[in-house]
């Protein structure tokens, strides 16, 4: 689950790194009302989950109240990248001598936790690591031994951060921050730019915070962040969206992956997958029915299923209460079944008899007939 | 012999008495697989269709024999339940459990690693070696008998391209989905060399996904420690770039993760790279026929 | 350091684990006011650090807050193994169905804190350990792993505990006292009895807490529960207290154990010996002076040295400076010195010429020539 | 070749520039050792008498070579320091400090054990190999070389019972003052078991004291692992009966802890034990005229 800048900020509060004061606004009235409240010269900030928004003019510097409400106004309903701007943070505008860059982040290869720090932030840092690699520095933090003081003083003194202010300040951050990496359950905490103002003061201008969804439970303040607006659970639920018009779905990442692989691999334009997981109840064939035929160049469909976990009898009886919920009568469904309980889930649909179900022995055959099918 | 599990396997289902435990682990003993306890805190001296169960794992070793344990427990509750079985003497645990908190996994494998344990999953269909032991949710009647060893990070996946090998009359020596957490107990290089070291494998199918640099380097494992050959499908060659996590995601693994790049990567080792499915499957015939 | 039970209790309460309101007592009104503001039947318990106060008379049921005012006054004031007691802890009564037994301690052998839990409580553990083994769960918690839940479920199933309400009772108060075991840097914590009242619940009805002198700068709530009244400085400098007429100090607890050894060896008695540490200035040779001679059996004393970070030189001016600030007439004194600046030492004392200082070559002839001086 | 430090150790001392690590830090240069760095954070690009000072370990493995590492580093900083050692690579750590946290050990203890590091102290009088190298407090100048291994638990002591060996013409392989504190770095028996391979010694004497059961469990790897003879001297035979502490803890190591509880064990396997430290150096001397 990825946190708004906003979010990410309140938990670096809670967990002691420093943040600017800031107010949330949804309206160019609150931002006046914020800007007011917070006092002198604020930045406008779009809150959306994607990067780049400061060059989509999605981030703004105001000089008084009605000058936030102006940006505000201009940044509201702006697109950034597919991503309708909602909500804005309004933030005490920040002096910036200098902008550093620091992260932790999960390091499935290592299996650690991978600790990032450079003095060169403020830019992508992909182009640190590509341009001025020694400037940036990388140390992995062993679960075993947990964090340990001299790891904040390995990067410190490793990117040449020489003042002893700083040194104290940052070597304080990157503690809290690995506190909050681990507290948290977070997969990643990017805090980019690391500032340091004119005053000698560091903290965090930015913030990008990913929580692992499996340990939500333990965070109950956490998962109540969750925009439910921006996350329409049927669009969680389609997992990516292609430009084609055979729509796919199948049990497990991997094997709704390949289907799309193997349907543009006999010549078809997959338009959509989605996986049914370990399921396949009625339940779960109806959100899967509804997101792909949602997209309108959707012309078939094609069920793929590999029983293990999942049960072909369940799935089955699935896809014939969907069609009893839905009207599907525009759309050829071609279904494969295969593995647990595969026969009997055969013979349901069997029995059924419905004229636009085209049962396929294999998942190439399944495949050449949602392609033939979309084409008609 | 095999690898991971055989005829000696003394097998520990922990979370028998839970719906999937019991379905799965009475399945498993259906296989023919060595069931010899189970455990359910609180539920020791019951006992599921003759499997006797104890309240620890520590009693399921000392009074059952056990050597592996099968993990069926809640997400929550599962490291737990690996700490137990590891710190009992459990020598293989295979974790089917979904969800599992990616922060607890990061701790506990050091731990278990340590101490020399093999740990398959969590969030993995099992360890199957046909004709001698199950231990999980893989439908073994898809796969038979043979020489092929078989190594996946997706389960439905692994059964379509065993189904595929099926038909072509080719059999495997043993199956393993290692699962596709952040953090999984054995990665694509821990069980390739142990099929490099097994005798009854003779040939090995890597099966990858796009994301991470996981396939990327277990071709270099290949190329520099593999006799045997290794063939390899990727799926996802027609997805969309996908969502990177953060900035700092992409430079960590120093991959670009697509299907295209882990193709290239792999055949840059040695290693042959089907696009299908069928066509992988295809090629394994060709190079099993060429070896018979 | 070691807690008093009223101490280790209030560290009990602040992690969660159960035990009976109380409160402390210094007279025997303080006991009466207590056991009226409690209400109903009352425990008068001596708080001493030493085990068998309930044999010494120490512990007393009192109905009514008279009747607990005049135990208080029996109890106020009992020598118990040499403690005074002078504070009482006067708790509510509890009633107890069963007495079990749980620690957590630092084994030192093994390097890990090591679990014992019985249901055969409320005795001597050592007797539970030596004629009943079966019944003492002994379980190690690996640091690197910590603790997880299915460490209380071996101790529980393993120990026999069947009823449900008490297994989860005691799960929850096994998680808490290692927390509090870790978390107050203790290197023993032990409930001996965990009780179990007629009604089903679990409490806490003793505490033995012992935390690690050199992490109290970690916890300054406890280092404050330090009883500097039964603490004298001086007395805790002293180690050890013999029955004869040699004071002994050394540098280094093993070769002051070893001085004392030798003094036997040759026929001598030692009185009492203390280890002047890694230090040796004038200060700490006062205070080690000041505690020997503050035995009146002492005739002489021995000062053993072996320089090592300490200094020999450092030593001998520190000895010269106590005998300006002491009488020490009455005393012949053998010094010792050897390693460290040991010819600087030697030198200091030669040139300083005092009567009553005896430079010996060796440790057995520096022993000897004091057990002879003793007997003089 | 000795053990733990001889002519190959590059030594980097942590808190070189504080005033105990300067003292022993050039001390132990004049000796012979070969200092190569000094770490004190903030301090980089200082030197101490021409020893290079960096703010980091790292850089004084990867600037100057350092293989072993002496901590004199204040008691609540040490174990990280002992931390940033073990990570950047170093092979063998010897911490002086006093009064680290029981508990800090207790996690780093099976960490950096986990890591083959070798560790020795806190709380200890450091190692000398006399003519090669000394590394810590030790009086080098009570000690010769030769070929008896010396280890102890207690400092002071140590110096004494060298320096009667030395009275009789005995010199030392190497002294190993392994602390005394509840968790240490390496045991009695890690060091036997080097004194055991070292061509150089001949002859072990092992220093005891009062408490706990290390000198017992030594004493049986002695009798079933050492070939060459141990002799021992244990202090605190008048010593009153200790404190115990609490309950548990007698129960724990199943030793009474006495000296004479623990001169009988060590002699019944096989162990002379000397009662002063000039009979143990006595019956060193006629052990060492045996063998001569």
């Amino acid at each position: 689950m990825d946190l708004y800048e906003y979010q990410g900020k309140e938990l670096f509060r809670r967990f002691g790194i420093p943040v600017s004061e800031g107010r949330l606004a949804e309206t160019p009235e609150e931002a006046l009302a914020a800007a007011d409240e917070l006092g002198g010269p604020v930045v406008v900030k779009a809150q959306v989950l994607t990067g780049g928004r400061g060059k989509a003019g999605g981030v703004k510097l105001a000089e008084t109240p009605e000058d936030a409400e102006a940006k505000a106004s201009d940044i509201l309903g702006l697109d950034i990248k597919g991503h309708v701007v909602r909500r804005l943070w309004i933030e005490k505008a920040s002096d910036i001598a200098k902008e550093y860059y620091l992260s932790i982040a999960f390091d499935r290869g290592a299996k650690q936790p991978l600790f990032m720090f450079t003095t060169q932030g403020g830019v992508e840092i992909e182009q640190v690591a590509e341009e001025n690699p020694d400037a940036l520095v990388r140390l992995h933090v062993d679960p075993l031994e947990g964090f340990q003081p001299w790891v904040a003083r390995r990067l410190i003194y490793g990117a040449g951060v020489d003042d002893p202010n700083e040194q104290k300040q940052i070597a304080s951050i990157v503690e809290k921050l690995y506190r909050a990496f681990v507290e948290s359950d977070a997969m990643l905490t990017e805090i980019n730019p690391l500032i340091v103002t004119p005053e000698g003061e560091v903290k965090a201008l930015d913030s990008k915070f990913t929580v692992d969804d499996n340990a939500l439970f333990r965070h109950p303040d956490i998962a109540e962040m969750r925009d439910t607006e921006a996350a329409d659970p049927l669009e969680t639920f389609a997992r990516e969206k292609l430009d084609g018009d055979v729509g796919i779905c199948g049990n497990g990442a991997g094997l709704s992956m390949s289907t799309v692989d193997v349907v543009a691999h006999v010549g078809g334009r997959p338009a959509n997958f989605c996986d049914l997981g370990g399921g396949g109840d009625a339940e779960g064939v109806v959100d899967a029915l509804e997101v792909i035929t949602r997209d309108p160049q959707v012309k078939s469909i094609f069920f793929n299923i590999f029983g293990g976990i999942t049960r072909c009898d369940e799935v089955a009886r699935g896809i014939l209460a969907a069609l009893d919920r839905l009207d599907m009568s525009a759309y050829p469904i071609v279904v494969r079944l295969d593995g647990t309980n595969a026969e009997a889930g055969r013979r349901i649909l069997a029995e059924a008899g419905k004229p636009n179900i085209y049962p396929e022995a294999t998942m190439l055959e399944g495949a050449r007939k949602a392609v033939e099918l979309a084409k008609k | 012999m095999a690898i991971i599990v055989d005829n000696d396997t003394r097998l520990v289902v922990q979370g028998l008495t839970g719906s999937e435990g019991r379905f799965h682990g009475l399945r498993n003993r259906a296989y023919g697989t060595n069931v010899v306890a189970g455990v359910t805190p609180g539920k020791g001296g019951q006992d599921v269709e003759g499997i006797p169960v104890f309240d620890t794992v520590a009693e399921a070793v000392s009074e059952a024999g056990a050597n592996t344990s099968l993990v069926f427990v809640p997400a929550r509750f599962a490291v737990d339940a690996v700490y137990e079985a590891v710190d009992a003497g459990i020598g293989t645990v295979i974790a089917i459990t979904e969800h599992v908190p990616a922060h607890e996994m990061l701790r506990a494998y050091p731990y278990f690693r340590g101490k020399g344990v093999t740990m398959i999953g969590p969030n993995c269909p099992g360890v199957l070696s046909p004709g001698k032991a199950n231990v999980g949710i893989i439908p073994a009647e898809i796969f038979s008998e043979g020489s092929i060893g078989l190594v996946s990070r997706s389960g439905t996946l692994t059964y379509q391209i065993g189904h595929e090998l099926t038909q072509l009359g080719l059999g495997n020596s043993t199956i393993v989905g290692i699962g596709g957490d952040p953090v999984v107990g054995s990665s694509f290089i821990d069980v390739l060399e142990r099929f490099e070291a097994d005798d009854e494998t003779d040939l090995v199918v890597m099966v990858g996904e796009i994301g991470g640099d996981e396939e990327e380097k277990a071709a270099g494992f290949v190329q520099e420690r593999m006799s045997k050959p290794v063939l390899s499908y990727i799926a996802g060659f027609s997805a969309p770039p996908g969502k990177t996590m953060g900035h700092a995601g992409a430079i960590i693994s120093g991959s670009s993760g697509t299907a295209q790049a882990k193709k290239e990567a792999l055949e840059a080792c040695g290693i042959e790279v089907g696009t299908t499915p069928t066509e992988v499957a295809q090629m394994v015939a060709e190079r099993a026929g060429a070896r018979a």
